[in-house]
C-alpha cells in the first residue's frame, strides 16, 4: 500500500465523506422541518407553508436565515458558558452518529486521475457501531440537562429534569430492543447486521416484531417527540429546556431534534427493515425491484419512519410525566426483557428458530386483531351516559 | 380599610419538605401558553406535584359593571358581548332576559325560538373552542383545526344572521332585531345533520385514547356537594352527577316546549367533563333541528314585542340566568326607574367556577393542571369583566 | 377484551386512521389574500354617510355606546327660507368602534343615512389616527377599499 | 353536607317559577315597613310614570308587593328572631331584607333547616346617598324545594363591615373579595380578604357611585411620594430595578 493510496483511504475520503455528512444532514433537518409543517397542515386540512418558492420548498432556508440574523439573547442570571455549551454539547453528538449509519452498500466509482476507488455509502464500518449508536446518542441529554439548568428558568429546569429521566429510563427498553437485533444478526457492525438480513433471507422485523416496537417508541420518547415530548411541552412548560435560548442557538436545539429522528429512523431500518436490501432480498422473481438503488432504499425507508413520526405528532396528547416514567418501566422494560429472552431462545435454533418465532408472532398478532376488531365494531363511540330525570336531586350512584 | 390588604408577590416559605428539599414557588401565567388568556397561578411545587395554587385574577378588568351604569338600557348588549367573549348570544340572552323581566314584556313565539337557536348554536361553537383548546392544552394539536372547521361555520351562519362572526349584539329587549336571512334555516339545518358525524370523528380521536384517557380520567375531581359549595354550574356539576341545567331547572324562553336531556356522569374527573360536553354538543344538535322545524313551519310571525321606545324599568330588582355554555349565567338588576341600569351585576360562571381550581389541582402534577384549567373552560374576558 | 384492546394499540391506531384519513381531505382554509372571502350582506365593516339623507338628529350619536361619533350642526337658511341644518362636523373615531351597530339602527330616516353594513374588513393600517378616524370627507367617499353595500330589509318588529 | 340529610325527605312543591310571565298585579301598593326597604321601593310609583303611557296595558309594570307572609319568610322569622326585618316580592322573586347582625345566623338557618344549599350569587348595591349606603345582596338557590330561590339583602353603613358567609358557602370567598374590592366593604371573618380584581396597591372602590368612570390615574396620583411625575419609580424606591 504506497503512501498516497493511504492518504486517499485513511484521510481523503474520509474528511470529504465527513463533510458531505454534516452537511446533507444538517440540510436534511432543515428539508425536514418544511415536511413535517406540510405534512401536518395535510393532517390538519389546511395548507401549510406553501409560500417560499413552488409550494413553500424554501421555507425552511427562510426560517433559517431568520434565526441566524434573530439576537442571540442570554438572560441576566445565566451561566453564560455553559449556555452557550449546551447546544453544542447536543449537536456534535447528534452529528457524529451519522458517521456509522449504513446509508448503502460499498461501490466503485471512477474519479478522474485517482482511478477507480472502492469506497461505501456510510463513512466508517466500526465493528461496534451499534454501540457507538447508543452511546453517542446518550451524550446528547447533558446539553438538554445544561442548557435547561444554564438558562436560570424554572421552566427551562423541569423540561431539564423532565428530559432527563425520561432519556435516561427509555435507554434501557432501546438497548434490550437492539440487543435481541444484535443476537439475532451476531454482529455489532451495522453493516453486518444489514448483510445478515440478506443471507437470513429476511427482514429482522419478522421475528423482531416485538423489538420493533419496542424500540421505536423508546426511539419517539428519546427524540422528545409526540406523545413524549414532555421536556418541551408547550403548554405546559412554556417551552421546556429551550426556553430562554433564541436565534441560532435555539435553531441548533431545533434542528438536532430532526437530525435524531433521521438517526432513530436509519437504525430502525437497518436493525429491522433490511437496511438498503430491497424487500424479500433473496427472492429472485422480485429482482425487477433492483432497479432503485440500494440508497433510496434506504432513503425510503427511513422517510416512511419519519412519516409516522409526523403522523404521532398529529394524533396523539401528552403523556404525563409519572405516565411517561411507569410506561418506561413498569411496561417497556419487562417486556423488552422478556422479549430479549424469546429471541435469544429462538437464535439458538438459528435461522429455523427465528422464522418459527417470526410466524408465531405474526400470526397471533393478525389473529388477535382480526377477532377483537370483529368484535368491536358493535360498540358505540360513546360510553353511554347516565340519563337522569329533570330535577332530580342526584345521579342515583 | 382600603389599605393594602396583603401583597400577591410575597408567599410566605414553607421551609423544607422531607428530603431537605425547598418546595419551588412557579409563577404560571400570566403570560403562558395554557392559561386561555391572562389568568396568573402562583403554584407552590415539590417537584411537579402541585402543593398549593392560588389564581391571581383580574388581568382584563376593564369595569365593564361601572360602564354598564352609564349607559341606557339598549346600549348595554355590545358590551355583555364582550364578557364571555366566545358565547356572545347567551350573554346577550341573559341581560335582555333580565330587563324583560323586570318590564313585564312577552316575547313573541317566534323570537324566542330563535333566540334559543342562536343559545344552541353558540353553546356548540363555545364547547368546540373548548374542545380544541382543551386538547391542544393536552398536546393533541389536531382536534384544534378540526374543531374550527366546524366552528366556523357557525360563525358564518352568525355573520349571515346578524352581520358580525363574534361580538354579536344579536338581541334586544323585547326580542330581536333582525328577521332571518331567507335560506338561513337551511343552511343551518345542513350544518347541524352533519355534526353528529364530526363529533363523532373528535370522538375518534379522543375518547378511547389511552392517552387521553390517561391524562383525565382522576385528574381534577370536584365531587356534587363540592361544586355545589363552590358554587359551580354546568358541565362541571353534570359531571359530577347531579342533572341540573338552567334551562330545565328555571325554564326561560321555550325550553320547556323542546325535547332533550340533560347529560350527566358520576365521576366527576376531566374525563367526564370532557364526555358531558360532547354530550352537550349532540343535546344542542338536537334542538337546533327542532328548533329549524319550528322555524321552518312557522316562517313569518313578530320578532319582537311591544317594547317602549324608551326603556324605563319599573325601579326595583330582578334577576334572571340562563345557561350559557360555562355554567349560570346570571345578570343582577337594580332599576331606580330611570333609563340606565342603577346597578347591573353579572354572575359570571367562568369567576365563580375557577375559584374551586385550588381544590381540583390540589395534589396534581403541573401538568394535570394544565388540564384542569382547560377543563372548568374560563374565558378570561368574563373571570376578570 | 379490554386487555387485547391495550396489547394491539387499537385505540392508538384508530386515532391514526382518523388523522390519515384527513390527509387526503382538500384543505377547507383559503389563501386569504388571493382568495377572500366574500361578508355577509349583512357584515358589520366600515362606516358610510349619505349626507343628502342625514336629518342631522344626532340619534346615532346618541346611540352610541361609547360615543364615537361626533355630530355639530348650525341652521342656515335655503333658498325657500326655511331652517335648514347644515352639517359643521360628523366625525367618526373609528379606532374605538365595536362595530355593534347601534348608529344604523338608530337612525330614523329610510334609507338609512348612516351604514355600518359595508363588506369591508380590511381595515388594517399604518396611520391609525389618520385612516382610522373618519371626518365627513371620508364618510362620504367611498373609499377604493370600501366594498359596495347591500341595502338589506330590515325585519319586522322596528 | 347538611342537605344530603333533608334530601331523603319529600320535596316541597316547587315554588313558582322566577319568569316573566308572572308579574305581580301592579294595583297593590308595596307596603313597606322599613327606612331601608323605602328608597327604591318609593321612587317605583314616580320612576315608572314616565314609563306608563308606552306600556301597553295587557302587560301590567311589575311593582313589589309584601312577602312576609310567604312560608319561607315566616319560617325565618320565627327560627331567627329578630333577622327578618321586611319581606317583599317582585317578579316572583323573594326579597328579604335581613339584619346585619343575624346575618350569619340566618344563612346557616336558611342552608340547613331550608336546603339552600347554593349561593348563586353575592353582591353589593351602592345607594349613594341613602343611609346605611349598601345593599349587601345574596341569592340563595335550593336545588330540594324544587329550584326555589331567594335573595337576601342586608344594609351596610360605609365604613361598617358585614359579617361574612364565606363560612357557610365557600363560594362567597370570592364573591365578598370582589364585593370588597369594588365596594370597599369590608367582611368580618373573612379568611382572605384582598382585592381580587384590581390590582393590590389600587385605591378607591370602583363600582361605588362617588367612583369617576373615566377612571382615576393610578400612578403619581396614588403614590406622589414614589412615583415621579412622568411616572416610574423615584431614585429611591426599593421597587426600582437598576439594570445591570
Amino acid at each position: 500500500m504506497d503512501i498516497s493510496e493511504s492518504v486517499l483511504n485513511y484521510f481523503l475520503i474520509p474528511a470529504v465523506k465527513a463533510v458531505v455528512v454534516v452537511i446533507l444532514v444538517a440540510t436534511a433537518a432543515g428539508i425536514l422541518t418544511y415536511i413535517e409543517r406540510r405534512t401536518l397542515a395535510f393532517l390538519q386540512v389546511r395548507k401549510g407553508p406553501n409560500r417560499v418558492g413552488p409550494q413553500g420548498v424554501f421555507q425552511w432556508v427562510a426560517d433559517v436565515v431568520k434565526l441566524l440574523m434573530k439576537e442571540d439573547v442570554v438572560p441576566a442570571k445565566a451561566q453564560h458558558f455553559i449556555h452557550f455549551l449546551a447546544p453544542v454539547l447536543v449537536m456534535v453528538p447528534g452529528m457524529a452518529v451519522f458517521a456509522v449509519l449504513p446509508w448503502g452498500p460499498e461501490f466503485t466509482m471512477r474519479i478522474p486521475g485517482l482511478g477507480k476507488i472502492t469506497t461505501a455509502w456510510y463513512a466508517a464500518d466500526l465493528n461496534v457501531s451499534l454501540l457507538l449508536v447508543l452511546a453517542i446518542t446518550s451524550i446528547g441529554v447533558y446539553g438538554i440537562i445544561l442548557g435547561g439548568w444554564a438558562s436560570n428558568s424554572k421552566y427551562a429546569l423541569l423540561g431539564g429534569l423532565r428530559s432527563a429521566a425520561q432519556l435516561i429510563s427509555y435507554e434501557v427498553p432501546m438497548g434490550f430492543a437492539v440487543v435481541s437485533a444484535i443476537l439475532m444478526a451476531r454482529s455489532l457492525s451495522l453493516v453486518e447486521i444489514v448483510e445478515a438480513q440478506r443471507t437470513h433471507h429476511m427482514w429482522f422485523i419478522l421475528p423482531g416484531l416485538v423489538s420493533f416496537l419496542l424500540y421505536f417508541v423508546s426511539g419517539v420518547a428519546e427524540t422528545n417527540r409526540i406523545p413524549f415530548d414532555l421536556p418541551e411541552a408547550e403548554s405546559e412548560l412554556v417551552a421546556g429546556f429551550h426556553t430562554e435560548y433564541s436565534g441560532f442557538r435555539w435553531a441548533i436545539f431545533f434542528l438536532t431534534e430532526y437530525a435524531n429522528m433521521i438517526t432513530i429512523s436509519a437504525v430502525a431500518t437497518a436493525l429491522f427493515f433490511g437496511g438498503w436490501l430491497r424487500p424479500f432480498p433473496s427472492v429472485k422473481a422480485l429482482a425487477f425491484l433492483d432497479l432503485i438503488p440500494p440508497i433510496l432504499w434506504f432513503v425510503l425507508k427511513v422517510a416512511a419512519f419519519l412519516f409516522v413520526y409526523i403522523w404521532f405528532r398529529g394524533t396523539f396528547p401528552r403523556y404525563r410525566f409519572d405516565q411517561l416514567m411507569a410506561l418506561g418501566w413498569k411496561t417497556l422494560i419487562p417486556i423488552s426483557l422478556g422479549n430479549v429472552v424469546l429471541v435469544a431462545l429462538a437464535a439458538l435454533g438459528g435461522m429455523r428458530g427465528l422464522r418459527i418465532l417470526g410466524t408465531v408472532l405474526w400470526v397471533v398478532a393478525a389473529g388477535a386483531f382480526l377477532v377483537v376488531t370483529r368484535l368491536r365494531t358493535a360498540k358505540p363511540p360513546t360510553a353511554p351516559l347516565v340519563p337522569v330525570p329533570v330535577g332530580a336531586r342526584k345521579a342515583e350512584a | 380599610m382600603s389599605e393594602i390588604v396583603g401583597t400577591v408577590g410575597a408567599v410566605e416559605d414553607s421551609g423544607d419538605t422531607m428530603l431537605g428539599l425547598r418546595e419551588m414557588e412557579l409563577n404560571f401565567g400570566p403570560q403562558h401558553p395554557s392559561t386561555h388568556g391572562v389568568l396568573r397561578i402562583v403554584l407552590k411545587v415539590d417537584g411537579e406535584r402541585i402543593v398549593s395554587a392560588r389564581p391571581d385574577i383580574g388581568y382584563l378588568h376593564r369595569g365593564t359593571e361601572k360602564l354598564f351604569e352609564t349607559e341606557t338600557y339598549p346600549m348595554v348588549i355590545p358590551h355583555t358581548d364582550r364578557l364571555d367573549y366566545v358565547a356572545a348570544a347567551t350573554n346577550n340572552h341573559a341581560y335582555v332576559l333580565v330587563v324583560e323581566k323586570l318590564l313585564g314584556l312577552e316575547i313573541p313565539k317566534r323570537a324566542q325560538y330563535i333566540r334559543v337557536v342562536l343559545d344552541e348554536m353558540q353553546r356548540v361553537s363555545s364547547h368546540l373552542l373548548w374542545l380544541a383548546t382543551a386538547a391542544i392544552d393536552l398536546g393533541a394539536i389536531t382536534p384544534f383545526f378540526y374543531t374550527f372547521r366546524e366552528r366556523e361555520v357557525i360563525l358564518d351562519l352568525f355573520e349571515d344572521y346578524c352581520g358580525a362572526r363574534l361580538t354579536l349584539n344579536c338581541m334586544r329587549v323585547g326580542g330581536l332585531e333582525e328577521e332571518l336571512t331567507p335560506g338561513w334555516i337551511e343552511k343551518l339545518r345542513a350544518f347541524t345533520e352533519d355534526l353528529g358525524s364530526k363529533v363523532d370523528e373528535y370522538e375518534e380521536l379522543l375518547t378511547e385514547n389511552r392517552i387521553w384517557k390517561q391524562r383525565t380520567i382522576g385528574v381534577g375531581i370536584l365531587t356534587t356537594d363540592r361544586c355545589i359549595a363552590w358554587g359551580v354550574t354546568g358541565p362541571p356539576l353534570r359531571a359530577s352527577g347531579l342533572a341540573w341545567d338552567v334551562r330545565r331547572a328555571l325554564p326561560y324562553e321555550c325550553y320547556p316546549e323542546l325535547d332533550f336531556e340533560i347529560p350527566t356522569r358520576k365521576n366527576a374527573d376531566t374525563y367526564d367533563r370532557y364526555l358531558v360536553r360532547i354530550a352537550e354538543m349532540r343535546q344542542s344538535r338536537r334542538i337546533l333541528l327542532q328548533g329549524c322545524d319550528w322555524l321552518a313551519a312557522n316562517p313569518t310571525g313578530e320578532i319582537r314585542g311591544k317594547v317602549p321606545r324608551v326603556i324605563k324599568p319599573p325601579a326595583g330588582d330582578a334577576y334572571a340566568s340562563v345557561e350559557s355554555p360555562k355554567g349560570e349565567l346570571g345578570f343582577y338588576l337594580v332599576s331606580n326607574g330611570g333609563n340606565k341600569p342603577y346597578r347591573l351585576r353579572v354572575r359570571p360562571p367562568s369567576f365563580i367556577n375557577l375559584q374551586a381550581l385550588p381544590e381540583m389541582a390540589q395534589g396534581h402534577m403541573v401538568s394535570d393542571l394544565v388540564a384542569i384549567i382547560g377543563t372548568i373552560d374560563i374565558v378570561l374576558g368574563e373571570v376578570d369583566r | 377484551m379490554s386487555f387485547w384492546d391495550d396489547v394491539l394499540l387499537l385505540d392508538i391506531f384508530g386515532g391514526l386512521r382518523m388523522t390519515g384519513r384527513h390527509l387526503f381531505r382538500k384543505a377547507d382554509t383559503v389563501e386569504y389574500p388571493e382568495a377572500a372571502r366574500e361578508p355577509s350582506d349583512r357584515f358589520r365593516g366600515m362606516f358610510r354617510l349619505d349626507e343628502e339623507r342625514c336629518i342631522k338628529c344626532t340619534l346615532c350619536a346618541i346611540e352610541c355606546p361609547i360615543n364615537i361619533i361626533f355630530i355639530d350642526w348650525h341652521n342656515e337658511k335655503n333658498e325657500a327660507g326655511k331652517n335648514e341644518k347644515v352639517l359643521d362636523r360628523f366625525d367618526v373615531d373609528l379606532k374605538r368602534c365595536m362595530f355593534c351597530g347601534l348608529c344604523e339602527e338608530a337612525c330614523p330616516t329610510n334609507p338609512k343615512s348612516i351604514w355600518l353594513r359595508t363588506k369591508t374588513y380590511e381595515l388594517g393600517t399604518y396611520e391609525r389616527h389618520e385612516a382610522l378616524y373618519l371626518d365627513i370627507r371620508k364618510l362620504v367617499k367611498w373609499d377604493e377599499n370600501v366594498k359596495p353595500f347591500t341595502l338589506v330589509e330590515r325585519g319586522e318588529g322596528r | 353536607m347538611a342537605d344530603e340529610k333533608n334530601g331523603a325527605g319529600a320535596p316541597k312543591p316547587p315554588a313558582p317559577a322566577p319568569s316573566a310571565a308572572t308579574p305581580a298585579p301592579a294595583s297593590k301598593p308595596a307596603p313597606v315597613s322599613t327606612p331601608v326597604a323605602n328608597a327604591p321601593a318609593a321612587a317605583a310609583p314616580k320612576a315608572a310614570a314616565p314609563a306608563k303611557p308606552a306600556a301597553p296595558a295587557k302587560a301590567p309594570v311589575p311593582a313589589p308587593v309584601d312577602a312576609m307572609g310567604e312560608p319561607l319568610v315566616a319560617a325565618l322569622a320565627a327560627a331567627v328572631p329578630g333577622a327578618v326585618v321586611s319581606a317583599k316580592k317582585m317578579v316572583g322573586q323573594t326579597t328579604v331584607e335581613v339584619a346585619a347582625d343575624k346575618l350569619v345566623e340566618a344563612c346557616r338557618h336558611l342552608r340547613d333547616a331550608e336546603t339552600f344549599t347554593f349561593l348563586v350569587d353575592l353582591t353589593a348595591v351602592d345607594w349613594k346617598a341613602r343611609d346605611p349606603r349598601f345593599d349587601v345582596v345574596y341569592w340563595l338557590h335550593s336545588f330540594d324545594r324544587g329550584n326555589e330561590r331567594v335573595r337576601l339583602k342586608v344594609g351596610v353603613k360605609d365604613g361598617e363591615a358585614c359579617p361574612t358567609v364565606s363560612g357557610v358557602w365557600e363560594t362567597a370567598n370570592w364573591m365578598e373579595r370582589e364585593v370588597f374590592d369594588l365596594f370597599g366593604i369590608a367582611f368580618e371573618g373573612h379568611p382572605d380578604l384582598r382585592r381580587i380584581l384590581t390590582w393590590d396597591g389600587f385605591q378607591g372602590h370602583p363600582l361605588r357611585k362617588d367612583f369617576p368612570v373615566e377612571g382615576i390615574d393610578t400612578g403619581a396620583a396614588i403614590y406622589p411620594d414614589r412615583y415621579p411625575e412622568g411616572g416610574g419609580p423615584g431614585p429611591g424606591d426599593k421597587n426600582r430595578k437598576t439594570v445591570s
